[in-house]
This record gives structure tokens, sequence and C-alpha cells, in this order.
């Protein structure tokens, strides 16, 4: 009988990283499908691209730095799904390789791969890409395929192809921008989809509400005081598909829920603030990169309270 | 390598160029190396804007390190350079003005460029002339190699040219970012840990090779 | 009914009951081995000296390992028969201890007991000595000599004794059953700690996933003084010392202090039984419930007498289920692994699980994700993935600033990591460096 | 003469974060680079380079202004005011320690590196060529000092938690830095456009 030694505990939660990786891609699944849907095959060719440019680059950077191939634990996948999702489908094929492959290799294998970057990769590139291709960054298609359910349309768009703004300047029907008869990114288009994919997330417990709720609620809010629409406000652009998808990557979000919520409000007011004020006609990239960026300091100041530390019987 | 006590005029000269290079092995003068790197031409121009002042102040200095007292040695050494400084930014101004420009504040401040300090104090005000000028024409070289490398790669990802000729053609669409702020960090930061991969590859090559022969 | 619980805490093996469901039915029923080895180490305290030599024979309850200093304790025959070796044998700690190994003569001849008759009218300042003469210690787990937790220094002062019948670990059903079978013996066990230390209140904390044995222990409470049933959330660690104070006092145990700081005494409910026994009856604790459970082909809670061997409490249940892979002492999440199926069972052992080898595989670590996971399980309010880097990487210096030594080991983190990271371990590791340090 | 409230705060926002001077102005980067692998001395430098900035710009431009112009000696500008920084960090250190003793033990060794640090003098430069007032001088120089602390403390905190990051070997140190400077200054993007 060879009995092996180990301390506790012997036996583990069934989560792994693997299998959350894969909840976050089932999630992505209906934001997928219903960008294929809308924009066409345009649009499944992108999203295969960038999945499989990123999943190959941390292949080929793993084996040439001799290091255990890890592409099986997704997260690679993640990247390029989350990055495709986010352009439009007027892009060109390689701006998706160079996207992936900024995102594999400079902001998470140099700085010591999964776990390690702090910035999220997926919208360091998205970032990239929009600074050195700012135009093709910014031509959406128009669905080459609307959605009709319960009146909604989109007839106000007539048949231009091109929209330099993915923000919805009124007089769109909320069920369109619901629905995704908007000009926008592959995957943040339909809200609906992205909404199943938080109830997805929320069901398996992957992630809290809060981040989500809180980013969402503070644009309301903030766009509401600045005498915005907050309901067209929150369904417009990235501010959903950021909320659910990119705000709550763990690696680069803070690890105490009061930093997290400090976090999505900082997300939140970021997002409003360039919206409102800044050169881009979208924030939500630049809001929770430069959250990502603090979030080292949120960690080191938000202390947490020892059990028996601060309640000393004097 | 150059012999340990007195190294020869070309030791001195190459270790600036290459085991000392000021950029990729001090990483000194961070500044300058990040601002103008946007094409070759600006790092060639303050690579030699920086040479020139490397010269001039090694040899000042090297020349007058029996008379300045060494507690105000600090002081005394910028004021030298200060002057050279202001020299060369009168003469670019005067003969180069679009170089002057494109450089812009950064020329004034080669003043406070670390290696220039770093030189005076650790060679010139030890050594002889000679051996100062070669110092600084070896450093300045290096620094300005250096500028030449990261400006290249920056221009002709970020411009699709090099020295302003168009080489990768119309169908091109230049990568913005490497022109921009964000790119000279990254740049700078990616061919410095290349070449850290390839000395250490080397280096471990010539290791290898020595443990066989011994 | 107010359900009490603590900040931290994971639900292990949540969708398999605990891993409870083979054994939490089945009555305790009595197994003795042909011999027993007995160790003299089996409490936190110097080892008792071996006082029979070979070839002597010993009745039931004779003392056989004489008490060594203030925290000693007597060890006594859990047979009778003849003792057949005296000498150093490997147990579940990392040095060898002395044992005494009786074969059984299957003649159950008790030497002399003689208890006060009832707890209530037991001489106070007698049931201290009765309770050191029984060699009872601690049988949750902690091996800790219960007279010298029942006499604190002079100076604090005990309002509440709380009774452990959290059984918060997986697979363990061993206090289910004593508190379903004999809530009596327990209560009476509380009430002569009450009575020994002059405490007016006995909270015996139960979790919520054991209702008939927080019915039986609520019924058996009534009509006694000061005693009540307080019932826990299922969530681990629920029963562990300082989270069940936090739990049912709401108060919490300062860091680097003891529960009697905040006037508390945590018992297990096994160890109130057998102070029962020992005041009521005169008995020393001889045997105990184990739940022997996992790979085997009967899971079964047994009484067994301490001392039984691992191999023959396995063969009361039926024999190995498959090729054993693992076999530890305890839960999953804090058992301590036997290197092999000879060693003994001891007053502390309250569950003896057999994983099979599949299930005994190790995982192999991946880098941390920074999920948060761990740090929304830890119980002791630590940030467990940094305090890992620390330990790991050496600087213990600054793992003592983030409060490792606040670590009560529960191995929440380790359990709850995805990328099954040795948390838990590093910590233990750290801990042992810390106190060799000093 | 006077700025609005509103102007200063645009005044601010646009120093501190969209025109920062370390990553779209490259001013400083040597102590950015240097004395930012802790968070609390990557504090101290950046208020230190603060007080010295403010200093500095208020005195540069009085001496180009009530010196320089006057004799017409403006083309002795750059060692003029090299020259009133060094003696400004000498006179600002050794009055510190006699009587700031709290100050000096915090801020103390950062002040001889921040002679030779570019964004002072920058700054002062910057003053000039800008033609800024006396006030938009010395706010500039607070300002962007500020922006000099927000990069720098930014920067410790990410250098911070890389420290238990497993970065490849020939990446370690400065090429590292200077990618995460890179990342940072991306996310800086941002701000672009805050002030038309």
């Amino acid at each position: 009988m060879r009995l092996r030694l180990s301390t506790g505990p012997h036996l583990h939660a069934t989560e792994t990283t693997r299998s959350l990786m894969q909840d976050v891609l089932i999630a992505l699944l209906p934001a997928a499908v219903a960008g294929i849907y809308l924009f066409g095959e345009r649009a499944a060719v992108l999203l295969a691209v960038s999945v499989a440019s990123a999943v190959l680059a941390e292949a080929a950077w793993q084996r040439l730095a001799g290091q255990p191939l890890q592409v099986r634990d997704l997260s690679a996948a993640v990247t390029g799904l989350l990055l495709g999702l986010n352009l439009p489908s007027s892009a060109p094929w390689w701006l998706a390789v160079v996207g992936s492959v900024f995102a594999i290799v400079v902001v998470k294998q140099l700085f010591g791969g999964i776990g390690h970057n702090f910035l999220n990769p997926a919208l360091a590139a998205r970032a990239v890409l929009l600074t050195s291709w700012p135009a093709r960054m910014t031509t959406f298609f128009l669905p080459e395929r609307l959605v009709e359910i319960g009146g909604a349309s989109a007839a106000q768009f007539g048949d231009a192809v091109t929209s330099a703004t993915p923000l919805a300047k009124g007089g769109t029907a909320i069920m369109d921008l619901l629905l995704g008869n908007v000009p926008g990114s592959i995957g943040e288009v339909c809200k609906v989809a992205i909404l199943l994919g938080f109830a997805y997330l929320l069901v398996r417990g992957t992630i809290g509400f809060h981040i989500p709720v809180l980013f969402v609620g503070t644009v309301a809010l903030m766009t509401w005081l600045l005498g915005g629409d907050p309901l067209v406000a929150v369904l417009s652009g990235g501010v959903l598909f950021g909320a659910v998808f990119m705000a709550t990557d763990y690696t680069t979000n803070p690890m105490l829920a009061r930093g997290q919520c400090v976090f999505a409000v900082g997300c939140g007011v970021i997002v409003t603030l360039i919206r409102q004020y800044g050169g881009y006609p979208e924030g939500v990239t630049y809001a929770i990169l430069l959250m990502n960026v603090l979030t080292p300091l949120l960690d080191k100041w938000m202390k947490r309270r020892v059990y028996g530390e601060v309640k000393q019987h004097a | 390598m150059p012999k340990a006590n007195k190294p020869s005029l070309r030791g001195v000269f190459l270790n600036g160029v290459f085991n000392e290079n000021p950029t990729f092995r001090l990483v000194l003068g961070v500044c300058p190396t990040l601002a103008s790197t946007t094409a070759a031409l600006n790092g060639v121009g303050m690579g030699l804007a920086a040479t020139f002042v490397l010269v001039g102040s090694n040899v000042v200095i090297s020349l007058l390190r029996k008379f300045i007292p060494d507690k105000v040695r600090i002081p005394a050494f910028v004021v030298v350079i200060c002057t050279f400084v202001t020299i060369v930014q009168m003469l670019m101004q005067a003969f180069l003005p679009p170089l002057y420009d494109a450089l812009g504040i950064f020329i004034p401040l080669i003043v406070v460029n670390c290696i220039i300090l770093a030189r005076a104090e650790a060679f010139a005000c030890k050594n002889g002339v000679l051996a100062s000028g070669m110092d600084g024409l070896g450093m300045g070289l290096g620094f300005t190699l250096a500028l030449t490398l990261i400006g290249s790669v920056r221009e002709l990802i970020g411009s699709g040219s090099l020295f302003g000729m168009n080489l990768l053609g119309a169908a091109y669409e230049p990568m913005l970012l490497l022109v921009l702020a964000p790119g000279a960090f990254i740049t700078f930061g990616l061919i410095l840990g290349g070449i850290n991969a390839i000395t250490a590859r080397s280096q471990k090559k010539k290791a290898a090779k020595g443990g066989a022969s011994a | 009914m107010k359900k009490h619980t603590f900040a931290g805490g994971i639900h292990p093996l949540h969708g398999q009951h605990e891993g409870k469901a083979a054994t939490r039915g089945k009555p305790v029923r009595e197994f003795v081995s042909d011999s027993v080895c007995i160790p003299m180490d089996m409490h936190l305290g110097a080892p008792s000296k071996p006082l029979v030599r070979k070839g002597d024979h010993v009745k039931i309850g004779q003392v056989i390992g004489e008490a060594v200093g203030p925290r000693g304790i007597p060890v006594h025959a859990s047979v009778s028969g003849l003792v057949t070796e005296v000498g150093l044998k490997q147990q579940l700690l990392s040095n060898a201890s002395m044992c005494v190994t009786i074969q059984n003569d299957f003649a159950d001849e008790w030497v002399e007991c003689k208890g006060f008759g009832n707890v209530e009218t037991a001489p106070a300042d007698k049931i201290v000595p009765a309770i050191l003469a029984a060699g009872i210690c601690g049988m949750g787990g902690a091996c800790f000599p219960t007279h010298a937790k029942l006499s604190p220094p002079s100076g604090k002062r005990i309002q509440t004794i709380l009774l452990n019948g959290a059984e918060c670990e997986t697979f363990l059903t061993s206090d289910h059953r004593l508190m379903l079978e004999t809530p009596g013996r327990v209560v009476d066990g509380l009430r002569a700690a009450m009575r020994a230390l002059g405490v007016g209140r006995g909270v015996i904390a139960i979790e919520d996933n054991k209702p008939d044995a927080i019915d039986a222990m609520q019924r058996a409470c009534r009509g006694r003084e000061g005693v009540e049933v307080a019932v826990l959330k299922t969530k681990y660690p629920q029963g562990g010392e300082k989270q069940l104070i936090q739990a049912v006092t709401g108060r919490e145990v300062p860091s680097g202090g003891l529960p009697m700081d905040v006037g508390v005494v945590v018992l297990n409910v096994g160890t109130a039984a057998a102070i029962a026994d020992a005041v009521v009856d005169g008995k020393p604790l001889i045997s105990r419930i184990t739940t022997v459970t996992g790979a085997v082909r009967e899971p079964s809670n047994l009484l067994l007498r301490i001392g039984t061997l691992f191999a023959d409490a396995v063969s009361g249940c039926g024999g190995y289920d498959g090729e054993p892979g693992k076999i530890f002492a305890g839960g999953s999440m804090t058992g301590v692994c036997a290197p092999d199926d000879s060693v003994s069972m001891t007053k502390a052992t309250n569950g003896i699980v057999v994983l099979t080898e599949k299930q005994a595989r190790s995982q192999t670590q991946l880098p941390c994700i920074r999920c948060g996971r761990c740090v929304d399980a830890c119980p002791a309010g630590l940030m467990p993935y940094r305090l890992m880097h620390l330990c790991v990487s050496g600087d213990l210096d600054q793992a003592v600033k983030e409060n490792v030594k606040d670590c009560i080991l529960c191995g929440s983190c380790s359990y709850i990591c995805p990328a099954k990271r040795w948390l838990a371990a590093s910590f233990k590791n750290a801990k042992e460096q810390l106190a060799r340090r000093s | 003469m006077t700025m609005s409230v509103s102007g200063v705060l645009l005044f601010m926002v646009s120093c501190v974060l969209v025109n920062n001077y370390i990553f779209s102005r490259f001013l400083g980067c040597c102590p950015f680079l240097g004395v930012s692998s802790k968070v609390e001395t990557a504090t101290g430098m950046g208020m230190a380079v603060m007080f010295v900035m403010g200093l500095a710009s208020l005195f540069t431009w009085l001496v180009y202004h009530y010196v320089l112009v006057p004799l017409q000696l403006t083309y002795l500008d750059t060692i003029a005011f090299i020259l009133v920084i060094a003696a400004l960090v000498q006179f600002v250190e050794m009055f510190m320690k006699k009587s700031m003793k709290a100050l000096y033990n915090a801020l103390g060794i950062y002040l001889p590196l921040i002679t030779t640090n570019c964004a002072v003098l920058g700054a002062a430069i910057l003053n000039i060529t800008e033609s800024y007032s006396l006030i938009e001088a010395v706010l500039n120089g607070v300002f962007s000092a500020a922006g000099f602390l927000l990069a720098i403390t930014l920067m410790a905190g990410v250098r911070e938690r890389l420290e238990s990051s497993n970065i490849p070997e020939s990446m370690k140190g400065f090429p590292i830095s200077l990618v995460t400077a890179g990342l940072l200054s991306i996310a800086f993007m941002g701000f672009a456009g805050l002030v038309k």
C-alpha cells in the first residue's frame, strides 16, 4: 500500500482556472452570436482571427521562453475573444492579429503571464489599436441584419454604412439599443445578449454583481446629474460590455470588495467625464485602464481588519 | 578588453560605444532618449548635439581638473557643460532650425543629461585631455547609435519611413502609437530587453564553450 | 430562530452533504480489536511515563502511563490482557512515539471505578481532579489537557462555557451521533464543567445541518440550569474555536490571545461526554466514537477503544473499497495523513477517512489569478494570496507583519483556490519556521 | 493677470492629467524610473519635487524677467536657471535641516537628486517659452510637479505589485519599468482632449 502524505485540505473545490475561463467564454457566447448575426460573416472571421492569434501568440511565447504550455487554461482564448468583440466589424483582420499579439505578449507575458498583468490585456490592446489606427477603429458598420421585435426598427439610420460614433444621439429607440440595431463594436451592441451572459456569470458565481451594478449605476447617476438621459447613456457604447466582462477581470481589479466598489465607481465617473468633456466619443476602455492602474494602490492602501486585531480589550 | 591600468584610446572609445553604452548599458539620459527618437533623424541630431557637448566639456574639464577645487567641483562642471549647451543651442538655431524645433526644450536640457555630468565626474576629472576627449566621443557616439536605432524602429513602424524616406509603400498603414509617448517607452523597453536577452545568450554560449575547453 | 455565524468561510463538498451522507444516519456500533497500541503522547504536553512492562497483565482502566508535569495526563489501558510490547513506534506525528501494545483477552475485566453518581451533587472542587485522573484531553482534535483548560489563572473570569458540536469538518459524524444518541451525557459533562468553574452559562453550539441533534440536545437541556442550544449556520470553519466564539458571543479573541481573554472556555461535545463518565462513574477515557468512512466497504460510526489500529478500524468497516491512496485522521480539510494503516487512533481521532488513489492525486499548482476567493474565504481576515508569496519567497518578517501568525490553518483558502495553490501548506510551514525561530 | 477658478482648475487638469510631464513630455524620467520601486519613497520624491519646482518656477521667472531681460542676457537663460536651481536646492536643504526637521527627515534625501531632475529645469524653461505670467508660472510648476507625483506614485504601486511577478530574466529592471511606463502612458491617453 502506498499512501500519499500531504497537509490539508485533502479535497478541493471543483472550480479551476480553466473552468472559470470556460464560464467566461460561455457567458460571452450570446454576445458573440448576436454580433455575428447582426454583422454577418465579417464578424465571425474577425472573432476567429483574434481568438486564434491570441492563443497562438501565447503558445509561441511559452514555447520560446521554455515555459510549460498553459494555453489549456483558456485565458488566452478569453483575451482574444474579448478583443475581437471590442472591434468594429469593419476592422481588417490584421488589426485583430496586432491587437491579440500585443495583448498577449506585451501586456501579459512580459509581466509574467496569467495573473501578473496589471492592465486588462484586451483593453490595453484596444487602446493601442485605437491610438494607432483611429479611423479603422471608429468606422462602424450598421448591422447587416436588424432584429425586428416589438416594433423596433433602425429606420432612422437609413442606408448609411458608417458612423463616426458608437454613442447614440437622441431619438434612437431604446428597443434598438437593447437589441443591437445600432452601429458599434461586434460584441457591444446587443445589450440583451450581454445581460444574458451577465446572468450566467452570476448564477455560476464566477463574478459578483457589485462591480457591474456600481459601474453602470454611477454612469447613470453622473449622466443624469449632468443633464443627460441615464438610460440611453447606459445602453449606448461599451458601458454594459465593459462593466460585465472587462471591469470584472480578476487580475486587474482590487482584491477586497471595498476596493472593488471604489474601482467600479471610479470607472463610472471617468467614463462619464470622458464622454462629456474628453477627446474620445467613448471612454469605457480608458476608464477601466485608468482604474487598473490605480488598483495596486487601492490594494495597498485598503487594509483588511484581521480577526481579533482591533478589539483589544485594554 | 583594454589593459588594466592604462586603457588605450581605442579601448576608451569602444568602451563608450559598446561595453558601457550610456543608453543600453547604463540607462542614462532616459528623457532625451524617449523624447527625441520619434524619427531616426531626430535621434541622430540629439545624439550629435550631446556628443559635441560631451567632447567639449570632457576636454575642458580635463584641462581644468587641477584648478577646480573639489568642493565646488559639481557647480563648476555644470557651468562648463552649460556653456557648451548654449553654444550648441545657438548653432542649431542658426543652421538647423527644423531640427531645433523638433528637439525643442530637450536641447537646453542636455545640461541635466546625467550622461554628461556622469562622464565629467567619473572620467574627465581623473584622466588626461586626449583620453577624456576620446571618452566623450565614444560615449557620445554610443548615445547617438542607440538613439538612431530606437529612432529608426519607431520611425519605420510608426510612420513607415526611415530618415524621411518612405520604405514600406503606400499600402502600409503605420502604427501611430510608436511615434507617440507610449511607443517611446515601450520601444525602448523592448529593445533594452532584447539586447539583454541576446547578451545573456551569447554569454551563456561563451560560458558553455569555456566549460567545454577547460 | 436566530442562526449564528462568523465572517468568511466556505462550504466544502457542498452538494455532496459535506461527505457526511454515508455515515450520518448510522447508529454507533462498538468494535473491539484483537490488540491495541496506545501512544503515551496523545495530549498536548509532556508524554506520559509508561508504568507497565512487557509481560504484565492489565485490566481495563488501569493506569499504564503516569502523568508528567503540570499539563501531563495519565493514560489508561483500553482493553484487558497481556502487554506484548513497550517501545517506540511511528505514529501520526513526525517523531516515533512511546507506545504500549496490549493483546486483548476479551475478558473485559475493569479496575474498580468510583464516581460521584450525579454531576449536580458532586463536590465542585473534586470535579477537575476527577477529570485529570480520567486522562481527558480535547477530543475535537486539539488534544489540549482538559483539566488545564478548566483551571484558568486567577484573575481571568470565565462567564461562558461553549460546547462545540458544530462538527463543520467534512466526513465526520461522530459528534453528531454522540449528541443524537446520548444527549444527556453531553449536558451532564457541560454542567460538571460549569460547576467546576462556577460559570452560570453553558451553550451547546450545533450547525443547522444536524436538526435531529439540535432537537435531541434541546430536549436534554430542558430543566437543566443555565444551559441552552445555539444554532449555527452550516459553514466551514464554524467549529474553529475563534470562529465559534465570534458566532455565538459576537466577541473576538484578541490576536495572540486565548478564549479565556474574552471570558469563554470552549470544549468539544465528546470531551463533555467523557467528563460526564469521569464524574458520574469515575470511568477513565478508554474509548471514543470515530467515523470511519470514505473508500471503505461499510462506512460507519464506530465506538473504538483508544489505541485501535487504523487497519483494524477499517476491517471493522468491511475493509478497503479498492486501493487506498490516502488515509487521514480527521476530516478532509485539516485531517492529518497517516504514513500507513498501522498507526493508532488516539483520544482525538474523531474520524478515519480513506481516499481512493484517484481522489488522492495531487493537483498541479497554477499561477494565482487574483480571483480573491481566498480573501473572501479567510475567516481570520488575512490576505492569503499575498501571504503565500511572502512565505514562499522567505520574507517571513513581512509575513508576520501581515499577521501570518493569526492564520488558524483551516485550509479554506487552499480548498477554494481555482489555481490549486498550496496556500495553507505554505502558512503551516512558515508558522513552524517561526516557532522554531523563537 | 488674474485667472478664474475654473481657469485654474482647467490648468491643473491640463498639467496633471493631459500633458503629464512623464507620460507625454518625458520630463523627469530618471527619478521616475529610479526612485519608483517603493510607494513611500516615490511619494516622498514627488513631494520634494513639488516643493522645489514651485519655488524654482518662482525664482527663475523673477531672475529671467528682472535680471536677464533688463541686462539683455536672455541667451544665458539655461546657465542662469541651472545655477538658480542648484542654489535653491542647496538653500532649501540647509533651511529645512535647521528649521523644519520633520520635513527634512521625510524629503531631505531626495533634495540633492532634484538638481539634475530635468523636470525642474524643463518647467523653468517652459515657463519662459510659453510666456506665462508669474502666477501661471508658479501654478505650472506646482501642478506639473503634482502630475509627476501622481505618475511616480502610480508607477511605484504597479512596480511593488510586480515584485511578486515572474518577469522574464532579460526584462527585469529597466526594460519592464519602461514597458510599464508605456502602458501607464497608454492609459493616460484617455485624458487626451479633456482640455481643449
